[in-house]
């Protein structure tokens, strides 16, 4: 009852503006998904401030910061690409009700046509069929697709891709088998 | 205790038209959980059987089956019961609307 | 240049039979709601509305869901909105909690206690919203939007629609905020847009037969959460009747006709 | 013993008239079976002619094989039975319905589908058998909802 009475009589929020303060009082942790979520990083403030459209000047200045946080590993970054259509199809990571720690998943499909195979993909995200079929499959286009995967922000500072890398959810060599899926000739990708 | 069965007969285009609901969690040999499915159900129409069916673990938990009698009048009875493979079973019975 | 970009149309471009996919999914969830068993979860509704139960051992037959004490019918329609009693905005399921501790004398914590169900024994909120829900067939869906309260909550709302955050940076906005796209096979409602708020709305609490369960519109808001890779919002939290608020006054004016079935 | 498939054996019209006298036995072998083939041979349903006469309405794309609506009319004269067979699942008999000359050749139900698969719904009437065949597919899905 009594805590029945705290919920009822909370003042209302005056403006809108503290969402992070409402954040703050209406989650709670749940497994792996603790508090410290909700808090913006620097480059999610720019992006909630300026609805995604930061002024240029300054998504190149956080762009660049995003760069930083790649490493990118030595030698071809093209992994298995049977590997990495396994995690192109799965969704596992990172929510209060997977594993921690893994093992996780990239969720490809959810936004991006990749194999002819797969019917069901998602179109949140540009189709990546016959993407290296396309654009070959050398040094450059490996760094590339590497980076993107592990940080997106580095290329598009307020783009809707998850910094899969960056965040934990994906391991080096998980990203470079999702390398081998997009650009192995042999991958389904790009028959 | 089996859960609620929910049945409408409607007169359409001269016959009867039977849409009966019913709660039952049809679990299959691959759901891990005991089997447990409807095996059989029955309609009838004022009291006489007028279909029968058989069925397995593939029908969808809490069935909704549609079935058509032949012609019927306002106030006909129809009965619509179910037994499944616990031997545990439900009825429902209404009048055509 | 200009040959390459028609080679990249070619390769891109979304093969013609998406078109006809498009058509046979929504064949698919016009015949899933003609054989849904939804019905069945409104009659378990209607007898725990009917139970007495909790200390005071009474029903919620008494109970104002905005339109009189023990008016059900076209209710859900009119929700969220400004209690004045509670003085604060609530939605279904915060009102119905209102009700379970203020007639039937239970605590926050025991009516929480299990507010998501599973396929063997649904919640009693479940039961209860499709019940009242289903109350509202064909009623426009008329949430308040008039009262400051009303005013701040559908701010707050908005705002937390958009706003990104946690580890994968998403926000609602990430998944609804672009005309014609899809998760998957799904189609993905831009539910910041009347026209695409609505048919949303008007279908919602629903009967998912992925999982054969009833789920409330506090679980769609929690579980969208969860995916986002967030924190739990709190049930029945001022967050999420903010969210509901948002969604139910953008989609308003649609006829009610759920509960819905879905995928 | 008077059951409704004995009697049509013996292919006596007239008799059909005659509503179940008892409910038949479940099927065991038919629905043990885990070939389509098996499952035909389980309710003596071997050999069926295709047929246009059968109509099967569904979706061509489930977005969820836990529920997969089917709906089937059967345009056969004298049909008595209607049997569905999902050929890919574990189980492939889904249902069998028989009808007195008081119900229509005709059900609407849900089905659980394993994997994409073509849909067999096998028609009896006058101690024949005829088929149609539709291929649903089953797809993977998102969030959404």
């Amino acid at each position: 009852m009594r805590a029945f009475a705290v919920l009822l009589f909370v003042p209302a929020v005056a403006l809108a503006q503290d969402v992070e303060k409402v954040l703050k009082r209406d989650f709670k942790a749940r497994g792996q998904a603790t508090m410290d979520r909700v808090l913006p990083d620097a480059l999610q403030r720019v992006c909630n401030e300026t609805n995604d459209r930061p002024p240029a000047e300054l998504a190149k200045t956080l762009e660049a910061d995003q760069m930083k946080t790649i490493a990118f590993p030595a030698g071809s970054l093209i992994g298995s690409w049977q590997n990495g259509e396994r995690i192109a199809q799965g969704g596992r990571g990172l929510t209060w009700s997977d594993k921690p720690g893994g093992p996780n998943d990239g969720s490809c499909y959810n936004c991006h046509q990749l194999s002819p195979k797969e019917a069901s993909f998602g179109t949140l995200g540009p189709s990546l069929y016959r993407f290296g079929a396309v654009r070959g499959n050398g040094p450059e286009i490996q760094k590339y697709v590497y980076g993107k995967i592990y940080n997106a922000k580095a290329y598009n500072l307020c783009s809707q891709m998850p910094r899969l890398g960056y965040s934990g959810t994906l391991t080096e060599a998980q990203i470079k088998d999702l390398v081998g899926l997009l650009l192995d000739p042999a991958s389904p990708v790009n028959q | 205790m089996a859960g609620p069965m929910k049945m409408r007969a409607t007169l359409a285009g001269g016959n009867t038209e039977v849409r009966v609901l019913m709660t039952h969690p049809m679990t299959t040999a691959q759901s891990g959980q005991p089997l447990h499915f409807i095996q059989t159900v029955t309609v009838k129409q004022n009291g006489k059987p007028v279909l029968e069916a058989q069925t397995s673990q593939a029908v969808s938990r809490n069935p909704v089956f549609s079935f058509r009698l032949k012609g019927g009048a306002k106030g006909d009875k129809i009965e619509v019961s179910w037994l499944d493979n616990k031997g545990e079973s439900n009825r429902i019975e209404g009048v055509v609307a | 240049m200009k040959r390459l970009s028609l080679l990249l149309a070619l390769a891109f471009c979304v093969p013609a039979p998406a078109q006809d996919a498009k058509k046979e999914i929504q064949k698919y969830q016009q015949m899933i709601a003609d054989g849904s068993p939804v019905e069945l979860f409104e009659i378990g509704g209607e007898e725990l509305w009917k139970k007495p139960q909790g200390p005071k051992k009474v029903s919620l037959e008494k109970c104002d869901l905005g339109r009189g004490a023990g008016v059900v019918k076209g209710a859900y329609a009119r929700l969220p909105r400004y209690f004045k009693d509670a003085d604060r905005v609530m939605d279904l399921e915060s009102r119905l909690l209102y009700c379970m501790s203020m007639l039937q004398g239970r605590s926050a914590e025991e009516a929480t206690k299990r507010v998501f169900g599973n396929q063997d024994t649904p919640s009693e909120m479940e039961y209860l919203s499709a019940y009242i829900a289903g109350q509202s067939r064909g009623e426009k869906m008329a949430p308040g939007t008039t009262h400051a309260k009303e005013k701040e909550a559908f701010a707050l709302g908005e705002k937390l629609f958009f706003h990104r955050a946690g580890p994968w940076d998403f926000s609602c906005a990430s998944c609804h905020g672009e005309e014609n796209k899809r998760i998957r096979m799904q189609d993905l409602p831009v539910l910041s847009k009347p026209a695409a708020a609505r048919p949303v709305v008007a279908t919602w609490p629903a009967y998912r037969v992925s999982n054969s369960q009833f789920k409330t519109m506090q679980w769609r808001i929690n579980d969208c959460y969860r995916q986002m890779r967030m924190p739990e919002p709190v049930f029945a939290s001022e967050a999420t009747i903010a969210v509901n608020l948002f969604l139910a006054a953008t989609g308003k004016g649609e006829p009610y006709r759920g509960p819905g079935t879905k995928r | 013993m008077n059951s409704l498939r004995r009697t049509l054996l013996g292919a006596l019209a007239l008799t059909v008239l005659k509503p179940f006298a008892a409910l038949a036995a479940w099927n065991n072998d038919a629905f043990g079976a885990k070939s389509a083939q098996d499952a035909l041979k389980g309710i003596g349903a071997t050999g069926a002619a295709p047929s246009k006469d059968i109509v099967i309405e569904a979706p061509q794309i489930a977005e969820n094989g836990a529920v997969v609506p089917i709906e089937i009319t059967s345009n056969i004269p004298g049909t008595t039975s209607i049997a569905v067979v999902i050929e890919k699942n574990p189980f492939p008999l889904a249902g069998k319905f028989d009808f007195t000359q008081s119900a229509l050749p005709y059900v609407k139900l849900n089905v659980k589908m394993g994997e994409t698969s073509d849909v067999r719904v096998v028609a009896t009437a006058a101690g024949r058998h005829y088929a149609a065949t539709k291929e649903i597919k089953v797809t993977i899905g998102g969030c959404g909802g």
